[in-house]
């Protein structure tokens, strides 16, 4: 127990949450704005994944990390325009394209990676860029928050930086009025001229750019290189996030933050003796119970009176 | 005749299921008219006005402004020529304010930003104009049916709207509000406004429309100068035959109490009354009805007595015949012979992608003879569905078409036609001909009357106080979560007196409509 | 009326037509015989006894997964937890498998039915939590995925684990415990008439009895069954139940039909793939069988085109997404649908 | 190294079908079926690159096959193969053996040649190879705890080193016991860090796994966690700290893209199952091959070993790849015996891994 308490009481720990927070962040702000836009857009992990990729190829080819980026977040925002292009023009069904995406990412990221570098694992063979780590002046030295809150990843900050954004997209902008108004009353919207589809290719379109900076982040920050599949399962806890963080800008950060600090803490309980395959459980567990402490409170609160008069 | 200021040609609507809501039907409008658009339900009148401001494309047919063919591909199309429509149910988002709604899709900007102060200015502005008073601060969700309305009138002006389309604008308001309303349609007319007016209810048609068009069944039937033709003759034209305007009542022949309700107070969350002190009876054979201007507690009422009073803190009793139901639920509560049309029939009163059969046998499938066992028997289903549905005259190809399909009229007939079907001893009746044709209302009226006869007790809830003077045999009025009137004999009421009551302005002292419950 | 009654099938064969030239055009790029793979891909799957064998084999899982998420679609509840609940009935299963002594037909029947209940009961979990306090079953079920598949892990590791063996796979099953093959030459499995019956069991239930009824009517508006007076609750937790048993059953049936230990060490995607045949069949249970087919079929022709032609296996993803992006654009083709629709009303 | 991985991919005809019409007489015909997916930067790249060498060497014509994880798809494809020409089939794992044996039972005139097992028994026309695991690992285990001692640059004074698997299963618990057992060989002392991924295509989850032991006063890490691994080096290089990689040289791999990452990357431990392909194929051609026998390669039949490349060479002091020499020869001697896990019951592998915690 002590070893684990000297592991998790450090600045390094706390430091390592937002790490592992970043990536979910950034995909649960994606899919807050589609889900905003009234679109359930369940293709993250393969926009990330495809981003992550595109990074490291272009990063390599251009051997500048900012170009990298760029074609990141551009792959990214294509994938979801394939998405939106089949939902919004064809009709597919959203559920049933973002799991095509999914499984064309997956195939489609080895596959492109083995025509370059002839290798279907790893991109080790390509010599690809990663963004720079950044210290903050002041904030640096001042002590404990100093080593927590400085020396993050150049997108750690930008994630942070997102959600004021994201905040002020949705709620203080024109674009965000639209977004919202066509996910809760498309036909409002339509009615004094709105393009829902518009709107909706809009907000798919971003919630692609922000998939596609986790995914950047993944493969040029977090780690320097592409491995298949490597989103391992982030785009979906990032749905989660956004889920449980009910639609709001907040609640989503804060649930994303929880999902980090949760996963984090499971890497430092392997110091204890506990199966590492009941560790690896922890962050999920955590969750549910978060998910129905806030449920149950939020139905006790709902249950003890008639509808209000006014609210119809 | 001057040249039409909007002309519609031929236009045909088929709709992707293969509805056909329009078929080659002309409409022009002149400039500065007040044009009503009549019909009964499901006659293409909202498709055609929809085709009118671009929301829905017309399969064939076109239309000409001053003599030109626009091309309307969408509302903006439609708003950038001066069109402005509101629509039969709001087109509205809940969670914003005002402001929010009137500017969306023009949003005022301040750098990237969108300015929410000067959206407020530009509402407060365009209120002042038009002289309709409204707060721009206010979420829409909190707002009555009439201010939402009102948003919904200045949101088409602001547009600059000079054709305003209004698409059953009547159906929610009060005899104050509506009168209100008409004013404010003639003064547009005399700032040269151009109005189309969809209306069920004839009166107000003769009362301000200069021209009326006629649709049925998808056609259009005519065009006629409103003064020309007489309700009776309108009447005939939209159904193709006469409709009764008056009902033979029979005498009432009231029995037992069935719904007793006694001292009944529901507090909020924050300790405020929604419901404060009620008392009423309703006997068997009896049909008791309830006037208000919407948020004054009758959604509140009829909640507590279809179960919402469960795990609710409040004191006085309500009884079902001998039944205590204020820890029942719904379904403990229809047990006890209680039957309810709720007032929104899109989210209560039917399963949308449901068939109509499914939805006509949502309260009786327990029942022994529509099942055996756990098995649903499907022929009985079939039969009862088919006969329910001719019964009722519900436009429909066939009871497996899916009810959303239908519009909104015949929606309304299969939930009346569910609820009416099962030999209720109480029903409970919440707005049951909102948005329908008058044919379907009389229709409807009948049923209640039937039941009435049958013995059964009814308890009506409506906004239309002409409905509730023509059919109730005794009448309260609900005024902030109490009753402020009672009426004995309401045809003795005029709605002007109603109307102080629903407002608040007059009430009566509790002696007096406390005689609900000693009323033999 | 002849032409949009049938509009469907031909938008389906129209769509089926694309994806094949896109497909076509994609293999083109890294074959050099693309005729010839595509026509592997095509014909190599029906071409054999024991490869028509494998595409219904692997469609068995499929239909199990597809036909328990069809029933929570049914019911409106966006609940991906049939992975999780897939991979834990296996190891519940193979737990009896390996212990129990019976013979070979209570054997079995045993060891699938425990599994299906324990899938019942953990599937009973977020129903409960979405019925009584609105927790998103969304959210729930991806967490309990990840929850039961470490559990079931564990389990394998600590208590299941046959050393001799020199991998993380079980001890064996009995023989008794094990599915009979129904077809000489293939590995088809009783697990078939099982899930046939099942799905029949399954239309019959959702459109032919009350419980069925009260369960379409909770998924379309669960506001409108509440006001008709049936408990919506109840509802969405009896729903959970027969969807976790059906998954539940579906491991059981797969590890005790197509494996002789249990030797899972990820969650083997039937439970995302379920609600891809749920969504191809519409949720229909009938339309489970053909949708399960075809997924199957079109996964076992990528592998046949990987293994004899120059085409990598990863192709076989990217076929998959271009096939199943078009077989759903419902509004594809949508044009010529409105004017035959004009036309029709016309001549009405 | 090289991952052609699919050999007909840069061939101009589709050999696979082509060989099926015609059996052309004296050709090698080698197919080589992955249970699993390549790119896995060790076991089923390194066999591909034997068959690479088969192919390059002996002139065979050859294919691999990806079956991919879906473990219901493995019988019908080894039989499918089965039934077609080839003179050679290989394939390699201890979770296909039975399946592969019964393949090899059922086609006789055939030869089949398995390239890692644990499983002794083998058909009479089969051929089992497996490796000295936990000997190379007992190696790097030894490199290990000499290092974290050393006054090597960046080595602390704490005498801690990690290990991080993919997961919890017997083949990575056949490094890990070699590795704690040559720790301790050298010092008795030593604590070992250990951490399991739970997967392994998850280098996030590796990185954050490495830099928490790295954090609490690891300076080296064995890797042997498969793509989860790549994550491992990169926080080596994050934190400047050491790193043993595994089955291949990934030392000498990483540096031609990232010399500073490489260069720390001391050594790695090496099974040659490129070279031991190569071996089996080249001796069944000949006809030397032993048919019907498992062997298990050793550090003299250079089966195994520790990479001694330049990173080692310049990294790691003389003096102490010296002793490592000296622990090897004993090895070889049979002086020192190791453990293997393979075929230890989880809580006997529990018990050794919790003697040696920090
Ligand atoms: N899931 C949650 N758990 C805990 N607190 C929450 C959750 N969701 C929201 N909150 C809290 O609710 C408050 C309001 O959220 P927030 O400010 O994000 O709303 P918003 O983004 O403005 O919403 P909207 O876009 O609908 O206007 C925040 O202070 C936040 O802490
Ligand atoms: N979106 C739609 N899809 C399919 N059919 C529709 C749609 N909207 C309306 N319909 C059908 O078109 C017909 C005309 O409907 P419309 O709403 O125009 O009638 P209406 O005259 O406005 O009736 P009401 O007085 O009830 O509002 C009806 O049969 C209706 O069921
Ligand atoms: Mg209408
Ligand atoms: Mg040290």
């Amino acid at each position: 127990m002590n070893s684990l308490l000297n592991v998790i009481l450090t600045t390094d720990f706390a430091f390592s949450v937002l790490r592992v927070t970043t990536p979910i962040l950034f995909a649960a702000l994606g899919a807050l704005i589609s889900n905003r836009a009234g679109i359930i857009n369940i293709g993250m992990e393969g926009i990330m994944l495809v981003s992550a990729l595109a990074g490291v190829i272009i990063s390599a080819y251009t051997q500048s990390a900012w170009v990298g980026l760029l074609g990141a977040v551009l792959a990214g925002t294509m994938v979801a325009g394939i998405l939106a292009f089949f939902t919004l023009k064809f009709k597919t069904h959203i559920i049933l394209g973002g799991v095509a995406i999914n499984m064309f990412a997956s195939g489609g990221t080895v596959f492109l990676l083995y025509l370059l570098s002839g290798d279907k694992g790893s991109s080790t063979s390509l010599a690809s860029k990663v963004l720079p780590s950044v210290d903050i002046p002041l904030l640096k030295d001042i002590p404990v928050l100093g080593p927590i809150l400085s020396g993050h990843h150049i997108l750690t900050y930008f994630s942070i930086l997102s959600v004021i954004v994201v905040y002020y997209l949705l709620n203080r902008t024109p674009i965000g009025l639209r977004i919202r108004s066509v996910g809760e009353n498309p036909h409002a919207a339509q009615s004094v001229g709105v393009s829902v589809v518009k709107i909706q290719y809009t907000a798919l379109l971003l919630s692609g750019f922000f998939a596609g900076l986790g995914g950047a982040y993944m493969s040029m920050g977090y780690l320097s290189l592409f491995t298949r599949d490597m989103i391992a399962g982030r785009g979906w806890i990032a749905i989660a996030a956004e889920s449980m963080g009910r639609g709001t800008t907040v609640g989503t950060a804060l649930t994303s933050l929880l999902f980090g600090a949760a996963d984090a803490l499971s890497n430092a309980l392997q110091v204890l003796n506990i199966p590492a395959e009941l560790i690896a459980t922890l962050p999920y567990v955590a969750t549910v119970v978060g998910l129905v402490i806030y449920a149950v409170s939020e139905t006790r609160k709902k249950n003890r009176k008639l509808k209000s008069p006014l609210a119809k | 005749m001057s040249k039409a200021l909007l002309e519609m040609r031929g236009i045909t609507k088929v709709y992707p299921n293969g509805v056909v809501a329009n078929k080659d039907v002309h409409f022009s409008l002149q400039e500065g008219e007040i044009h009503a658009l009549a019909g009964e339900n499901g006659a293409g009148k909202s498709t055609l006005m929809k085709i009118m401001f671009g929301m829905e494309e017309p399969s064939e047919g076109g239309i000409y402004i001053r003599g030109e063919q626009v091309k309307l591909q969408s509302a903006q199309d439609a708003i950038d020529r001066g069109i402005g429509m509101v629509h039969q149910h709001f087109m509205l988002v809940p969670s914003f304010t005002v402001a929010e709604n009137m500017v969306l899709g023009m949003e005022p900007r301040k750098g990237l930003g969108f300015s929410a102060a000067e959206a407020i200015r530009m509402t407060e502005e365009t209120a002042r104009k038009y002289n309709l008073a409204v707060n721009p601060k206010a979420k829409v969700e909190d707002l009555t049916v009439g201010m939402k309305q009102k948003v919904e009138i200045l949101k088409a002006l602001l547009r600059g709207a000079r054709i305003l389309i209004l698409d059953e604008p009547t159906a929610v308001l009060t005899p104050q509000e509506s009168e209100e309303l008409f004013r404010e349609l003639k003064q547009l007319r005399e700032q040269g406004h151009t109005i189309v007016f969809i209306s069920h209810k004839l009166k107000e048609v003769k009362a301000i429309c200069d021209r009326i068009t006629i649709m049925r069944s998808g056609r259009s039937e005519g065009v006629f100068q409103t003064s020309d033709v007489s309700e009776q003759e309108i009447s005939r034209l939209m159904v193709g035959r006469d409709v009764v305007l008056k009902y033979d009542k029979t005498t009432p022949a009231f029995s037992k109490p069935v719904l007793t309700v006694e001292g009944l107070s529901v507090h909020d969350a924050q300790g405020k009354a929604l419901l404060a002190n009620i008392d009423f009876t309703v006997r068997g054979g009896q049909i008791v009805g309830i006037a208000g201007v919407e948020g004054n507690g009758q959604t509140q009422l009829i909640e507590a007595l279809t179960g919402g009073l469960k795990g609710v803190s409040s004191s006085g009793t309500v009884k079902v015949k001998d039944t205590d139901i204020r820890s029942s639920d719904i379904l403990e509560i229809r047990n006890l012979g209680v039957s309810y049309i709720p007032e929104d029939r899109m989210r209560q009163g039917a399963a949308g992608d449901a068939s109509i059969s499914d939805n006509l046998i949502s309260t009786r499938y327990r029942s022994r003879d529509m099942n055996k066992g756990l098995f649903l028997n499907g022929s009985k289903i079939a039969a009862l569905a088919s006969s329910l549905v001719e019964e009722f005259k519900v436009r429909c190809s066939g009871p497996t078409q899916p009810i959303g399909m239908l519009s909104g009229g015949n929606m309304q007939k299969v939930v009346v036609a569910r609820e009416c079907s099962t030999s209720p001893e109480l029903l409970i009746a919440e707005q049951p001909t909102r948005g329908v044709d008058i044919g379907a209302a009389q229709f409807i009226h009948q049923k209640l009357l039937e039941l009435r006869s049958d013995d059964c007790a009814i308890l009506l809830v409506s906004a239309d106080l002409n409905e509730i003077l023509e059919i109730s045999d005794s009448l309260l009025v609900m005024y902030e979560g109490q009753i402020v009137a009672y009426f004995e004999d309401p045809s003795a009421v005029s709605e002007e007196e109603l109307g102080l009551y629903m407002l608040g302005i007059n009430k009566q002292d509790r002696p007096k409509h406390g005689r609900t419950v000693n009323h033999v | 009326m002849f032409k949009v009654k049938y509009f469907e099938v031909i938008r389906t064969s129209a769509v089926i037509v694309i994806a094949l030239a896109i497909a076509f055009l994609i293999i083109s790029l890294v074959s050099d015989q693309p005729v010839k793979t595509i026509g592997i891909f095509l014909w190599e799957p029906i071409s054999t006894k024991g490869h028509i064998g494998n595409v219904i084999e692997m469609a068995i899982p499929l239909m199990f997964t597809g036909l328990a998420v069809s029933l929570l679609f049914r019911a409106n509840m966006f609940n991906l937890g049939a992975e999780g609940i897939f991979y834990f009935s296996g190891v519940v299963t193979s737990v009896l498998a390996i212990h129990l002594t019976l013979n070979n037909w209570l054997h079995p029947l045993v060891a699938i039915l425990a599994g299906s209940l324990v899938g019942a009961l953990l599937s009973a979990i977020p129903g409960i939590l979405k019925a009584k306090w609105n927790a998103n079953e969304l959210v729930t079920s991806l967490m309990f995925n990840n929850i039961l598949f470490g559990v079931g892990l564990y389990l394998l590791n600590y208590h299941l684990r046959d050393a001799k063996a020199f991998a993380n796979v079980s001890f064996k099953f009995e023989k008794t415990a094990q599915l009979d093959k129904i077809f000489q030459g293939t590995r088809i499995h009783t697990g078939l008439i099982i899930v046939l019956v099942l799905i029949v069991a399954a239309h019959l239930f959702l459109y032919k009895t009350k419980w069925g009824y009260e369960l379409r009517m909770t998924g379309v508006n669960r506001e409108f069954a509440r006001y008709s007076g049936m408990r919506t609750a109840k509802v969405i937790i009896l729903v959970h139940l027969i969807a976790g048993f059906i998954a539940g059953m579906g491991g059981s049936v797969e590890v005790l039909g197509m494996y002789n230990r249990f030797q899972w060490a990820s969650l083997p995607g039937y439970g995302l793939d379920g609600a891809l045949v749920a969504m191809l069949a519409k949720n229909n249970p009938l339309s489970v069988i053909a949708s399960a087919l075809f997924l199957a079929y079109i996964r076992i022709g990528a592998d046949l085109m990987s293994r004899l032609s120059d085409v990598p296996s990863e192709m076989i993803s990217i076929i998959q997404a271009v096939i199943i992006l078009l077989i759903s654009a419902e509004q594809f083709l949508k044009f010529w649908k409105n004017r035959m629709l004009l036309k029709e009303a016309k001549e009405a | 190294g090289n991952n052609t991985a699919n050999n007909a991919g840069n061939t101009p005809a589709n050999q696979a079908a082509e060989g099926n019409k015609a059996g052309t007489g004296d050709k090698l015909k080698v197919v080589l079926l992955i249970p699993g997916t390549l790119g896995d930067k060790s076991f089923f790249d390194a066999a591909n690159s034997g068959l690479q060498k088969v192919k390059a060497e002996l002139g065979a014509e050859t294919k691999v096959v990806e079956m991919g994880t879906d473990k219901t798809k493995w019988e019908p494809t080894f039989n499918d193969i089965a039934a077609e020409d080839w003179n050679v089939i290989i394939s390699g794992g201890s979770e296909i053996t039975e399946m592969f044996n019964l393949t090899a039972e059922a086609n006789p005139d055939k030869k089949f040649i398995n390239y890692d097992t644990d499983i002794e028994e083998a058909p009479a026309n089969m051929y089992n190879m497996s490796y000295s695991t936990n000997e190379v690992s007992f190696l790097a285990g030894a490199v290990a705890a000499l290092a974290t001692q050393s006054d090597m640059p960046n080595a602390n004074a704490d005498n801690v080193i990690g290990f991080v698997g993919g997961m919890d299963i017997p083949g990575i618990n056949a490094f890990l016991v070699g590795y704690i057992q040559g720790a301790q060989y050298v010092d008795p002392e030593v604590k070992v860090a250990v951490s399991y991924a739970g997967d392994f295509v998850n280098p996030a989850k590796g990185k954050e796994l490495s830099l928490i032991q790295y954090n609490s006063g690891v300076d080296v890490i064995f890797n042997v966690a498969g793509g989860t691994g790549l994550g491992i080096f990169d926080a080596a290089k994050e934190k400047t700290k050491y790193a043993i990689g595994v089955d291949s040289d990934q030392g000498t791999l990483i540096k031609d893209t990232d010399s500073q990452k490489g260069d720390l990357i001391v050594t790695s431990a090496i099974k040659k199952i490129d070279s031991a392909i190569l071996g089996a194929v080249k001796k069944l051609q000949d006809g030397t091959l032993e048919m019907g026998k498992r062997d298990v390669l050793g550090f003299v039949e250079d089966g195994v070993g520790i990479a001694e490349n330049d990173i080692y060479k310049a990294a790691f002091p003389a003096d102490l790849q010296a002793k490592v020499e000296e622990v090897k020869q004993k090895l070889i001697n049979k002086e020192i015996t190791v453990d293997n896990a393979m075929g230890m019951e989880t809580s006997e592998v529990e018990a050794i891994r919790n003697a040696v915690k920090p």
